[in-house]
């Protein structure tokens, strides 16, 4: 596949959005990585440098389509065309929040928006990912569903039985491996003997391709494959991404366990310079707009903050709200 | 409406309450091992598949997570599903789901979402199951905010909450012990006939003493009430029938008469459901006791195979009637 | 491979025991159907026709080497040299049994023998094993585990987890995956979209093999192929038995989702008839002993009842022993 | 032996009593994720992978089953491994090999086989974890008979304890509260201090009220006593350390001289350990009570994110101070 094109279907506008999300993700990456202090929170798992897997996925999908999302869900929440006030104000712990600071960042979710929920625990996501597509299938909406997991989490059993009951259901679930070689500190090969984890697939009877994760055009493609297979009743894919997170596993992490080289060649290999070049090359943006988005970019997340502070904590008479449907008489002091 | 009944052991009901909530409503589907055209472990759903098709009465592989999961996730999607786990004691395998999915996805997700999915679970001794399938998990669960726990001890019961649980819009864990699935009584036909969560049963009214039992030891206190109202001994046999929401009400005000509480409960004593209504006695009805409350339990041990040695460790109606006559 | 021929390092003693072996479990599972109606147990898993997997595989390791079991264990009791008495003592539910009446059927287990119990969970023996078999590696023993398992519980996501870690710690363990088709009622087809499981294990990076699970010695060549790679260090293997069970799920399942017809052909290739005519062919055995091996077992399951039912119901008074390795204070009545 | 002491934290002081352990015994060893190089989520383990190497200190995959079901089959075989679970609230996806197969072994194999695995469990809440990363699910264990339940509150008692751990020939679960890791004291430098198991400690005396408490609790309560002698109450602090076996008679005792019993435990409140430990005295100790019995407990609710909503809801010194002036 020649990624070096922009998929013809692509409007400029969309292929500029493409590049707007990415970005965003970044840049909100990187102002909770320094507000880390304010926020708190040691459990907060940034996404940069993985930024063209959610953003290439994503837009192979509906409004109308779900995703399931991982401990690491910011990236997918934006997305998935989350608001990024109410995902920032999540973050830090406020009422405004998208959860009204119940979650916090591990289990961002806009239901509105058929994104299902960051999860903190590693393998959560793909059985309930299951469930969305055979909903979707037993109503006949031709709706899909991306579940997005880890290398880490694919030693998971739940993962070995979604993708097995996902290939015998022919569920229209797309498991999407984000390989970034890491489960927390350990490397990928600490945690398993193969290099390809998408080799699994062959063992589910579904098809597993390999895609370069940094390449948001490449995990775009291959996720449209996906999508038009599975829309056609054809079932399920594991498309595995081959990434890197840049940064530690969470916004204060030490990060030692990585060598700086291995950190420094991959940072070589970034996914939003790459497209930008693309897009420069294609002549769908020059300077004059790269610039104008960064600094817009810029502000929607400086706007965010303002938002998050601003927004009251939550009210600590409502604690207790939000556990039933219909409130029942609980345990309690 | 009809007022007709009709004389069916509890699994019959439990499938009865099924297949007209699948009738009623094209949301409702079941899931589960061996339960399509083998109707299950213990027969409840046999002749669903002939009667709904295997797109409603799925068949599923040994794969407890992928199940539960699926049920959840489905119910997340505006579905209504019913997840069987074959045995209780595979709980063990697929806590997961419940516990940190369903319990908790309208909570840490703000109130976006409900979860209307129920958890059918055959649990309990009694088919010389030994030590990994005979297990009573109940309480594990009403410790887990977030999830509703029915336990029915007759076959009427098990219809009217088996509906109720199907049309709730917070997830329920729906214990079934797999004795009671024999035990026949008059059932209601009346396809809108549920019994509201939170509602105890009285089975025998006395002032003596009173009697709080679950499951299959409900009948195991009835037959003990019934043999000490010979000796003058007058019992309340209660079951709470929902443990998650309790009826508080009901077993306080019984005790506010009686001032004597007997817990009959077949899980393993430590932190049991009849630890826990000991507790809520112990605090909320304590001005009532006049004596020390008796937890009759299965002891701290695995279920043995041998039936003897399973006999001597479930609680019996002798037992109870001991009991009861030493507390007084 | 050719498994016409008697292995060559097996004398003809150990040939005729193999016949032994095998006949022994047949007869002792008619024998418990029968007596269904008195042993009273809804939960007693017979392994008619799956013989030659449980023999085969135990005939190519050592005393000190151990297995894992099933539900359906007694097939693998008797071939890791168990004691027909104390079984037999054990599914009647008897003081004498080998659990002490503890257990039962799906309890069955000798660890002098290094037959680590049958198990009733379905995937549980494999997450064990690892244990057993890193014991071993740690302390330089050379000993290995067989791991046996069905096709249902290859969809288990235990299985997968397994593997998985077998594989990357190289670990003395073989999975010896018993595919008689049918998971209780559930065919392989209906939990599964692959033909061979088997096909598992390369996405794991170990060896996976398919071999005829009603020949005995094709069943003993694989294992101990593989064996000998795990006492060299070269690790695990999934060795894929294709076979059938001629029973019901259990002694009392009416066994109505099968057909008659599946069940008849399976029954023309019974593993005791292939492998006798073998021995016959080799001259090993011929009427005579063939007759008086017949009466010796019928013998000693009728030996192993008598045992069971002289054997004294357990002590009532013994029912809260063996919790803990030194008795402490216990919840009861 | 040496009666030195050392000022260390909590997590220290775990580090201390498996780093001995390993030194004495071969077969100690310890297994979970990121426990080698990275030292472990709250770093207990850190340096041991050095001191002993990778295959003593053994990093897995994320496959808790595979984790529990590895340490349990090694000690089937002998040895004495210590596995770690990273928080609690993963043990929803490995209970199987606990409950299950670690505390039935023994039983249901007649007594053949002995399971010398200890389990770590880092649990409670402290660190803005919410609804998955903050649980507290101890009551549960002690519902599993065959598992030895144990849950300090400071570093001796961690030291003194996990060695005691490590050396018991039945599978314990060792319940490490995150707050607790950084609390200090003196701890014993002798190679051979260990605590017994079932006996509870007792922290002030004083006859009128007796709060048993547990885990990160057992600091507020100490508070609370503080603030409350200043008021003239006088209140005994007893945690009892091991929830399996569990020190009846300390607990008891003191009840019978106060006639007053709270107990402040950080689980959620229907059928936790506070509810064992109020049904049990509701039981045996009932003619000692002169009040209700209290329990303090985070309600029945998934525990939120927002560090204001979490601190609402988790029992303070506080609120136990006005629970047991209330009382009084
Ligand atoms: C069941 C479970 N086990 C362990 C953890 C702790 N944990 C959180 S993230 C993580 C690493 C996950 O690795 P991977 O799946 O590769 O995702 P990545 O962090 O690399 O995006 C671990 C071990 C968890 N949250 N859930
Ligand atoms: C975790 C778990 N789920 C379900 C069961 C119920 N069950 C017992 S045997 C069985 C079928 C197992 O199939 P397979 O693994 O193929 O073994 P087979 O019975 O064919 O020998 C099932 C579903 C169980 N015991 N444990
Ligand atoms: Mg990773
Ligand atoms: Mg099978």
């Amino acid at each position: 596949m020649n990624s070096d094109e922009l998929p013809k279907e692509w409007s400029s506008e969309e292929s500029i959005n493409i590049y707007k999300k990415m970005l965003m993700i970044r840049e909100f990456e990187t102002r909770i990585t320094k507000d880390a202090g304010k926020i708190k929170s040691p459990l907060v798992h940034p996404y940069t440098g993985e930024e063209a897997i959610a953003v290439g996925a994503c837009a192979a999908i509906n409004e109308e389509d779900y995703i399931t999302s991982t401990h690491r869900g910011h990236g997918h929440f934006i997305a998935k065309d989350g608001d990024v006030n109410l995902l920032m104000a999540e973050i830090y712990g406020k009422e405004g929040g998208i959860c009204k600071g119940r979650g916090g960042s591990m289990h961002v979710a806009d239901f509105s928006k058929n994104m299902l929920g960051a999860n903190g625990i590693v393998g959560a996501g793909p059985p309930l990912a299951l469930g969305v597509a055979l909903a979707s299938k037993m109503r006949n909406e031709g709706k899909v569903v991306l579940t997005f997991f880890g290398d880490g989490a694919s030693n998971q059993g739940m993962l070995h039985e979604s993708m097995n009951l996902a290939a015998t259901w022919k569920l229209p679930v797309i498991f999407i491996l984000e390989n970034n070689k890491y489960g927390w500190s350990t490397p990928a090969q600490t945690a398993t003997a193969v290099e390809d984890l998408s080799l699994r697939a062959q063992g589910y009877g579904i098809k597993g391709v390999i895609v370069d994760g940094n390449d948001v055009i490449e995990v775009y493609k291959s996720t449209k494959e996906a999508v038009d297979l599975a829309r056609k009743g054809g079932g399920s894919t594991l498309i595995e991404c081959k990434t890197f997170r840049w940064q530690g596993q969470t916004t204060t992490d030490a990060d030692k366990y990585r060598s700086n080289e291995e950190k420094e060649e991959w940072k070589k290999r970034c996914p939003i310079e790459i497209y930008k070049k693309r897009l420069i090359r294609g002549e769908i943006i020059d300077q004059t707009m790269i610039k104008e988005i960064e600094e817009k970019t810029l502000e929607q997340v400086e706007l965010s903050v303002k938002f998050s502070k601003k927004s009251k904590k939550p009210d600590t008479g409502t604690v207790l709200d939000d556990i039933y449907k219909n409130p029942i008489d609980i345990g309690g002091n | 409406m009809t007022t007709e009944t009709i004389k069916m052991k509890g699994s019959d009901a439990i499938k009865l309450a099924i297949e007209e909530e699948m009738e009623r409503d094209e949301s409702v589907f079941i899931m589960g091992e061996d339960i399509g055209q083998y109707g299950g472990a213990f027969s409840v759903t046999a002749g669903l598949l002939e009667r709904f098709g295997p797109e409603r009465v799925r068949d599923t592989p040994i794969s407890e997570n992928a199940i539960l999961g699926c049920a959840v996730g489905a119910a997340m999607a505006g579905m209504r599903p019913i997840a069987e786990v074959m045995f209780a004691d595979f709980l063990c395998v697929c806590m997961e789901m419940i516990v940190n999915q369903a319990a908790k996805a309208r909570y840490m997700y703000g109130g976006q979402v409900n979860v209307p999915v129920t958890i059918r679970v055959p649990f309990g001794t009694g088919i010389m199951g030994a030590a990994q399938h005979s297990q009573s998990f109940e309480s594990w669960f009403m410790h887990v905010p977030g999830l509703k726990i029915v336990l029915p001890s007759d076959a009427s019961d098990f219809k009217g909450l088996m509906k109720t649980a199907i049309r709730d819009n917070d997830p329920v864990m729906f214990f079934e012990h797999k004795r009671t699935y024999y035990y026949t009584n008059e059932v209601p036909l009346d396809k809108e006939f549920m019994i509201p969560f939170g509602q105890a049963r009285k089975f025998t009214e006395g002032d003596d003493v009173t009697i709080v039992a679950t499951g299959a030891m409900v009948q195991e206190s009835i037959i003990a009430a019934n043999k000490l109202k010979e000796e003058n001994i007058q019992c309340e046999v209660i079951d709470p029938r929902t443990l998650v929401p309790l009826d508080k009400k009901t077993i306080l005000g019984s005790i506010e008469k009686t001032g004597k509480l007997v817990i009959v409960d077949e899980g393993c004593k430590t932190c049991s459901v009849s630890a826990e209504i000991a507790a809520l006695v112990a605090e909320e009805g304590f001005q009532y006791l006049k004596r020390n409350i008796v937890r009759i339990n299965t002891p701290d041990v695995p279920i043995p195979y041998a039936p003897n040695l399973e006999r001597e460790i479930i609680p019996s109606a002798k037992l109870i009637q001991n009991q009861v006559k030493n507390l007084i």
